[in-house]
């Protein structure tokens, strides 16, 4: 079971690093994209903060709600469709669950059902789903967060628009994956899971 | 004379949206034609929000979308998703088949007769 | 660094035109692009002095021209009938195919694995 | 033998009908096109008449070439290179032959080789094949003229932008045939063929 308020730290926490990082995101997106990742995402997450900031949170669905549709409203590349599908589908299924996996794994399905991405198709899907699995089985850590992370570095990727270069898409980690490898860091920092 | 069948073209760019419009225009004088381009602040990317709301401002009930790469197409498919309308997405050549299906439209071709051309510049998935 | 293949986008709308070298410029920044659209007063159309300047005014030997609409191509083969580069015309989707382009020229993948890439997207005789 | 007089006379009565009938063009564009093709002709007539004001001409080739230049430079649409093509061509031909019939078939290989539409395609080049081959007889009428541009009418197009109407291109008269008719039209009023 989680609280809304450590859900909230998370949340920060996450805006936080994407926004730290943001030149390293674009960094990884200008090798096999257009370089914007960083970019994009701080704007979200500035986003996300000026709207969490102003509201008070009676239920998760709502508060997820909120992040997933200010996602996709500001985020304006992929990411945007993307991580708010996830917080979209985590609003909906906050209405019959608390559990943190069950939640995520919404999430991971949302993400697939908006990008029709697999896995080992270098997307931030290859984050999502070890950890997600890692989280079923109670023993999400850094470990796993960082070693799938840097698998994606030898994938090709067949999804998004680093899927037109083909096989000079290998060698890179893929910016998505690095974005959602910092949310879930992030969830470990915040110490959700211990709640 | 209006059509039955409205366009909504997306771009990454504004400017592509706006120069494909005036292109479509000059064929398709009675069509209705919307484009949106780029993010709110004119960046390239793809903006939810006027996507959505440009969709759900037909008219016309049918209403024919077209977009140049895969992440407008998400967003295309999120508006979907919460709109009215009967929306039809192509995976077509952007400019190409927007500016084939325009002027079949405006020449009131059977749907069907235009989906078919517009398979043969289907470059998608 | 500057590549070995230089690209120009031939539009009959000037804000197509430009609005696709911006989209470009953002995933090839050391690929030179050149945009040309519309007629020389700014009309829906295409301009054969513009064009035939732009294809000369590369300092790439080789260029790489995409059009959106058959009577570009005709200014297109009609300047490179007159100039010293090396023109290569591509009947593929306008905007799909010269992004496409943009990144591979940039990440420096060869002339042949890009071409056998577009050929997937040739949509026009 | 042509003489460049009566020539200066052609183009400039060819001109003058573009420029009355720029409407009449135009619609007929508009019915299976993008509704420009009087407007794209008239600015080439006048930048045509501005250019040939200005030069005295030695020789048909030079004359010719100027026209062409002009018209590619300047009409913005697919006329453009076609007609440029065809007085480029002829002009090329001039330097061999001033037999009007030999000039003009050399006109429409230009036409041919630029635009690569044959007869029955519903272009200028249905109503360049019949009057060629009239000329060559030495047999060009108004009637040959009428007859071949009412032919596009039952044609359907398979080249240019009317190509895109498919089957819906029928029972129109194709706008650059009929641009055409003018031109040949001209030819017969300025008594070039009386030379
Ligand atoms: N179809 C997809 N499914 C899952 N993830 C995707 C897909 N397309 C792109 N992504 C993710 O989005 C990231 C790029 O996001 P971003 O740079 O914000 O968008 P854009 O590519 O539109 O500029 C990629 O690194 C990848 O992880
Ligand atoms: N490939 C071609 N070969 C011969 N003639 C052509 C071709 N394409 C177009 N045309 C002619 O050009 C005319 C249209 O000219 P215009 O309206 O000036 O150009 P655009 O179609 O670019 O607006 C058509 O009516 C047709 O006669
Ligand atoms: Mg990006
Ligand atoms: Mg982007
Ligand atoms: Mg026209
Ligand atoms: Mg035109």
């Amino acid at each position: 079971m989680v609280e809304i308020e450590s859900l909230k730290k998370w949340i920060e926490l996450y805006g936080e690093k994407v926004t730290e990082n943001k030149e390293h995101l674009n960094q990884l997106d200008s090798d096999i994209g257009d370089g914007d990742h960083g970019s994009n995402l701080t704007r979200g997450a500035a986003a996300v903060k000026e709207k969490v900031s102003e509201s008070e949170y009676e239920n998760l669905s709502d508060f997820f709600k909120d992040i997933g549709m200010t996602l996709v409203s500001k985020v304006g590349g992929a990411s945007g469709p993307l991580y708010g599908s996830a917080f979209i589908s985590m609003a909906k299924q906050a209405k019959e669950s608390d559990d943190l996996a069950v939640l995520l794994e919404a999430g991971l399905d949302g993400i697939q059902k908006r990008g029709k991405a697999e896995a080992g198709e270098k997307t931030m899907v290859d984050e999502w789903i070890p950890v997600v699995e890692a989280l079923k089985e109670n023993n999400l850590t850094n470990k796993v967060i960082e070693d799938s992370l840097q698998k994606t570095k030898d994938m090709k990727a067949t999804k998004g628009r680093a899927s037109y270069l083909g096989d000079r898409s290998i060698g890179h980690i893929d910016p998505g994956a690095q974005s959602s490898a910092y949310l879930f860091e992030s969830l470990l920092e915040a110490g959700v899971l211990n709640g | 004379m209006g059509k039955e069948i409205g366009m909504l073209v997306v771009s990454h760019v504004n400017d592509i949206a706006n120069g494909l419009s005036k292109l479509l225009d000059q064929v398709a004088q009675d069509v209705t034609i919307k484009a949106i381009g780029g993010t709110e602040d004119g960046e390239v990317g793809t903006d939810y929000a006027r996507i959505q709301e440009a969709m759900d401002s037909f008219e016309e009930d049918k209403v024919w979308a077209f977009y140049d790469l895969g992440s407008a197409k998400m967003n295309l498919e999120m508006a979907m998703e919460s709109s009215d309308k009967e929306v039809r997405l192509f995976d077509t050549a952007f400019i190409e088949s927007a500016y084939t299906a325009a002027s079949l439209i405006q020449a009131a071709v059977g749907e069907d007769a235009i989906v078919t051309q517009l398979d043969e510049l289907k470059i998608k998935e």
